[in-house]
């Protein structure tokens, strides 16, 4: 080897087998600029080398979709000549390290992939797992994410709508951040990030290149170690300002006509956007560095084709219009220069100051990127996890007590102390806030309106991921169901330890296969998705956390409903079996500090029949309000229902024979609580029938009181109060970094 | 009625009030791009929430040297109306337009909620459809809306009925516990001495229809046309 | 030239970011600690002046600019 | 005792604040202003030390509380 050594490779994180692919590829030794290349664009993060396999595997496909994965984001049609965008992606490690600034930059990233693809951004959802509260550090992350992501969001105008926060043990030392944006665009006038024109021009616009986050894609992908410390001023400062102008920009210029395509700078920032448009597009690309806007001097090749600044895009301009598109972006008093064109011969071809610098065949980086059949083993702890013994677990029968403890437990508090550092108005289009099942945003212009959710149970997918990943995806087509919305389109976050690791692998392989069966049995296809493995530290990897944003349709946005109970009098029904089970519940684990049991099985058949009842009745106009039963069992779900405004409370008889706990707090798919008027109750109830979804009266609204007969009593306001403020209270105390 | 909507770089709620302005209120409303200087087509502006210039340096303070704000100036002293909604609110405070300042969040964090707000004067061009001591619903977003101004300005203000909305409970009382980011008496939105430039931290175009939960703030909006339509009459009569 | 730039909030008023500051160092055991403002620190890097001070000219963008003169009290120093 | 801490960004780390400063000085006819970097300034009264130095007290409390190692430096004074 001449300049390349194993130390260099090691650097780049390049096996010795990747390199001799390199050398094939090239017929020669790549210089240093052409090895980062190689290096950023092979990585996982980008080359989803260790997952493309699997991904197949997600069924896709549906009549509404326009754009299914392999883009900036996923489309689905709305009609009235509209299409949702959506997307979620990950910034875990970045968020670890610099809580603020790495959450703020993940969402900045994930707006501009919706804005590039033609949409405006009209709401941000989070998706985040913490370690135990308990440690100061934790703390500080916590509360430094949060800010990170209101910041930035609030600054450039999109509401953060809903979301979900889950504290766990497993996440000490790797906490997670995916962050979802959903759009609105215009059916026909839909960007893509294919450069199929040669001649055409490569527009670089929005801020300078500095040497932020160099290798940051290559952090992305690598396991947390003693190392990372020295990578640490690889921060990347996110500047929502300076985003703010790029997107009111970017979607001015995509209307001069001159626009042919536009992809985001992210990750691997200018190598990945040149070389994905032109893969895709079958073409090459050439550019001339010297032209790059850079916000250093002396900033190297190397350099500029790595940086991960931020706020930055590339448009492919019609040769002879980039003054129009120029122009636009002078009005925002943003950077916008033509660095080199689309070209004919599938080459990247980097030149500084005229002089030929790097030449690597496209292809060779995008869509033949290696990819890996990583091996597989079935985790040995699983047989022995999923058994439980329930004669074993003493029945605390203080039910009122358990209740307590659920409701003022960090995972089922009320997140309010989150959402209301997020601006969840601004845009005006929030009709249904968070704090209930999904938020519900109207379509202005239209009756139409979306609901929105993003959620997770990664304890289920510990002790059983094909199935956990599958309650997932249930619970959140619920979720939509719930505010009234027919579900449409899955964009997934697919955080995972160290791909290498055989157990760890085979529960990738297990939750895709969930989330695939899923799919198929509710038919919601996946459009769009991220993959963020090597979360762990020291060989220790998170729980398998797969997190599923999904989007659906309200064909009347007047008609949605939220979770609360609204009416004194109203009739509580109980959609689905009365039964839960306590499996991997979040009663074993916050009562009796267990973590194991069968997780409950899925019957698709039952789960359809609840959720068509449920959204039937909705569209129908016969339900008050309607709420998921899951995290916490009936019990809390309960309780929630009673949270609103009015603080309405519930007197429930619930005619059940074997433990009180399971009942009161185990859990499982396919159950909602509805509210009616008593008027509609035959109407409801023939709709339940027809579908064969079980109907079963549990009580009635009354004020102020939660009342479960022979089980407990409670009052609503007090118990409100604390649910509200215990995730505030468990944030006292000593933060550390 | 005419009314502008000014555009400044990071403004986020022009759209909002466009909208309402448009589609709720039914007049005549244009966005005005901040580098533009004419503002004589217009009876009223509207300075819109956001984050203008990312709210670097201090909220409100980049805009407030923008050339618009000249014109502005010109504008409120041939007695048009200016309503600073939030960030509009911090754009008037930081170019002097009305006193004070507005400090960091006591709880130093953004609040986004729905607050209640008492009509403290309902001779303004602004309220004159609210009847006094009226309690609205409004929601608020903001990390800097802790008003404060030195106790001889805010003696004044008191005094000569410049305060025009206070943060209260649901009942109308003023108390610490609504108040959500530690303003000087509890104050959410000022006018100036001359009646027609307003600053208010609340958001009324975010209460405007139905759907949205509240439509109080609509009434603000209504009450600048209903003023705006008497004060023609006097002057074609 | 290089001008540092010190703006704090005037004395009288409340400070929630300095107090912030205050009960993090003292739940971690930092008893010395007193008091603790919190202000903004601007580096200003300048090329020469004509007509006029340097001192001058710094007033005047302090003034104008860079604080707010109702809660914000300014000083600097220039380092050549 | 006072202390007067001056914490900064790294260098090369982006200062999008520093940057619209500077472009709202050079708007308003400042054109020898050539770069602005905004900071953090704290101060912090202090009573009596015992057992180590004050700057070493300090530097403890910079480095663990006050400014972020990963993206920022910070210089003090100590006013006796
Ligand atoms: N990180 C967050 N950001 C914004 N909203 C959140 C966040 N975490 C939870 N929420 C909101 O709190 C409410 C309760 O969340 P969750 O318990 O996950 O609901 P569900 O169990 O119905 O899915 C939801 O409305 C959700 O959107
Ligand atoms: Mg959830």
């Amino acid at each position: 080897m001449g300049n390349i050594n194993k130390k260099i490779l090691d650097e780049h994180n390049i096996t010795s087998s990747e390199y001799k692919r390199i050398l094939k590829i090239l017929g020669r030794e790549p210089n240093l600029l052409e090895l980062g290349i190689f290096s950023v664009m092979w990585s996982e993060h980008c080359s989803y080398k260790s997952s493309r396999i699997h991904l197949k595997r997600l069924p896709t496909k549906a009549p509404h979709v326009i754009q299914g994965p392999g883009e900036n984001a996923g489309v689905v049609d709305i009609g009235d000549g509209l299409a949702v965008v959506l997307k979620m992606e990950s910034h875990n490690h970045p968020s670890f390290i610099e809580p603020f600034q790495g959450a703020a930059t993940g969402v900045g990233g994930i707006l501009r992939d919706i804005f590039t693809m033609g949409a405006r951004p009209i709401a941000l959802l989070d998706s985040l797992k913490f370690g135990s509260l308990n440690e100061p550090r934790m703390k500080y992350l916590f509360e430094g994410v949060v800010s990170g992501i209101s910041w930035y969001g609030n600054c450039i105008g999109v509401p953060t709508v809903g979301g979900e926060t889950y504290f766990h043990p497993s996440y000490n030392r790797n906490i997670l951040v995916n962050v979802m944006c959903v759009g609105v665009a215009k059916k026909e006038r839909i960007f893509r990030g294919i450069a199929n024109k040669p001649g055409s021009i490569v527009l670089y616009v929005g801020s300078k290149t500095g040497r932020d986050g160099i290798h940051g894609a290559t952090m992305a992908s690598d396991a947390f170690d003693e190392k990372s410390e020295e990578r640490r001023p690889t921060v990347q400062v996110g500047d929502p300002f300076t985003e703010k102008l790029l997107l009111e920009a970017s979607l001015e210029a995509m209307n001069t006509g001159a626009v042919l395509a536009v992809q985001d700078m992210g990750a691997a920032g200018l190598t990945s956007s040149s070389c994905e448009m032109a893969g895709r597009g079958g073409c090459g690309v050439e550019l001339e560095l010297s032209l790059v806007p850079c916000r250093e001097e002396g900033m190297t090749p190397y350099e500029i084709m790595l940086s991960e600044s931020q706020e930055r895009m590339l448009f492919i301009v019609e040769e002879g219009k980039e003054e129009r598109v120029k122009e636009v972006f002078k009005k925002w008093d943003l950077d916008a220069v033509a660095i080199g064109k689309v070209t004919s011969d599938k080459m990247l071809k980097l030149k500084l100051h005229g002089e030929n610098i790097a030449t690597i065949p496209i292809d060779a980086i995008t869509k033949d990127a290696p990819t890996y059949r990583r091996p597989i083993k079935r985790p040995q702890r699983l047989s022995e996890l999923q058994d439980i013994d329930i004669s074993e677990i003493p029945e605390i029968r203080d039910y009122g007590d358990i209740l307590y403890r659920l409701i003022t437990s960090p995972n089922l508090s009320s997140k309010r102390w989150i959402y209301t550092q997020y601006d969840h108005m601004v845009g005006t289009n929030t009709v249904i806030l968070p704090g209930s099942d999904a938020a519900v945003m109207r379509i202005k212009g239209t009756k139409k309106g979306i609901a929105l959710t993003v959620d997770s149970n990664s304890r289920y997918c510990y002790l059983n991921p094909r199935r956990g990943a599958a309650h997932t995806v249930c619970e959140g087509s619920r979720n939509i169901i719930c505010s009234g919305g027919k579900p449409l389109a899955i964009t997934d976050c697919l955080n995972f330890g160290n791909p290498e690791n055989p157990e760890v692998m085979w529960e990738f392989r297990e939750c895709i296969e969930g989330i695939r069966e899923a799919c198929i049995g509710l038919k919601i296809p996946v459009v769009s998705g991220n993959v963020s493995f090597y979360n762990e530290t020291s060989g220790v990897s998170i729980y398998p956390s797969p997190a599923i944003g999904m989007v659906g349709l309200i064909e009347d946005v007047s008609a949605s409903r939220n979770q609360f109970f609204r009416r004194e009098g109203d009739l509580i029904l109980l959609l689905g079996p009365m039964s839960g089970e306590i499996g991997g519940s979040e009663y074993l684990f916050a009562i009796h500090s267990i973590e194991r049991g069968p997780v409950p099985e899925i019957d698709y058949r039952m789960e359809k029949a609840v959720q068509s009842t449920c959204l039937e009745g909705i569209r129908k106009g016969l339900i008050e309000s309607a709420h998921d039963c899951s995290e916490g069992g009936l019990a809390v779900a309960l309780a929630e229902c009673c949270f609103g405004e009015e603080e309405m409370g519930a007197e429930v008889e619930l005619n059940y024979e074997g433990r009180g706990d399971m009942l009161l707090f185990g859990e499982g798919a396919s159950r909602i609580i509805i509210s009616v008027r008593d008027m509609n109750y035959h109407m409801i109830k023939r709709i339940a029938e027809k579908n064969r979804c079980p109907i079963i009266p549990i009580g009635r609204v009354i004020k102020g009181f939660l009342r479960i007969k022979g089980f407990l009593e409670m009052e609503i306001g007090p118990l409100k109060r604390v649910w509200g403020r215990s995730l505030e209270d468990s944030l006292k105390g000593i933060y550390e970094r | 009625m005419k009314f502008g909507v000014i555009v400044f770089p990071g403004s986020n709620c022009d759209h909002d009030c466009y909208y309402v302005i448009k589609n709720v209120l039914k007049q005549e409303v244009e966005f005005i791009w901040f580098r533009e200087e004419r503002l004589e087509d217009f009876d009223a502006i509207i300075l819109p929430g956001g984050f203008s210039y990312g709210d670097y340096l201090r909220p409100g303070a980049i805009a407030s040297y923008s050339p618009i704000v000249k014109s502005l100036r010109r504008f409120s002293e041939n007695g048009g109306l200016i309503l600073g909604i939030c960030n509009g609110f911090q754009i008037l405070i930081e170019a002097g337009l009305l006193p004070g300042a507005l400090l960091r969040n006591r709880s130093l964090k953004f609040i986004c909620k729905k607050v209640y707000i008492r009509v403290e004067n309902s001779k303004t061009p602004f309220t004159n459809l609210i009847t006094h001591g009226r309690v609205l619903s409004l929601p608020i977003a903001h990390a800097h809306g802790c008003y404060y101004a030195d106790s001889k300005t805010i003696e004044k203000l008191e005094s000569e009925g410049l305060v025009v909305f206070r943060y209260c409970g649901s009942n109308g009382e003023i108390t610490e516990e609504s108040n959500p980011n530690g303003s000087w008496n509890n104050i959410a939105g000022i006018i100036s001495r001359n009646g027609n430039v307003l600053g208010m931290m609340p958001h009324p175009e975010r209460a405007a229809e139905d759907i949205m939960g509240s439509c109080d703030g609509i009434l603000i909006f209504e009450s600048m046309v209903n003023h705006h339509g008497k004060h023609k009459q006097k002057n074609t009569r | 030239m290089k001008a540092k730039i010190r703006i704090t909030l005037k004395s009288g008023i409340l400070d929630p970011e300095g107090k912030a500051i205050k009960n993090a160092l003292h739940t971690l055991g930092y008893k010395e600690v007193d008091d603790v403002r919190q202000g903004k620190y601007i580096e200003i890097k300048l090329s020469s002046v004509s007509g006029r001070s340097i001192e001058d000219l710094l007033k005047e963008m302090c003034e104008r600019v860079l604080s707010n003169p109702v809660m914000e009290d300014y000083s600097f120093e220039i380092e050549k």
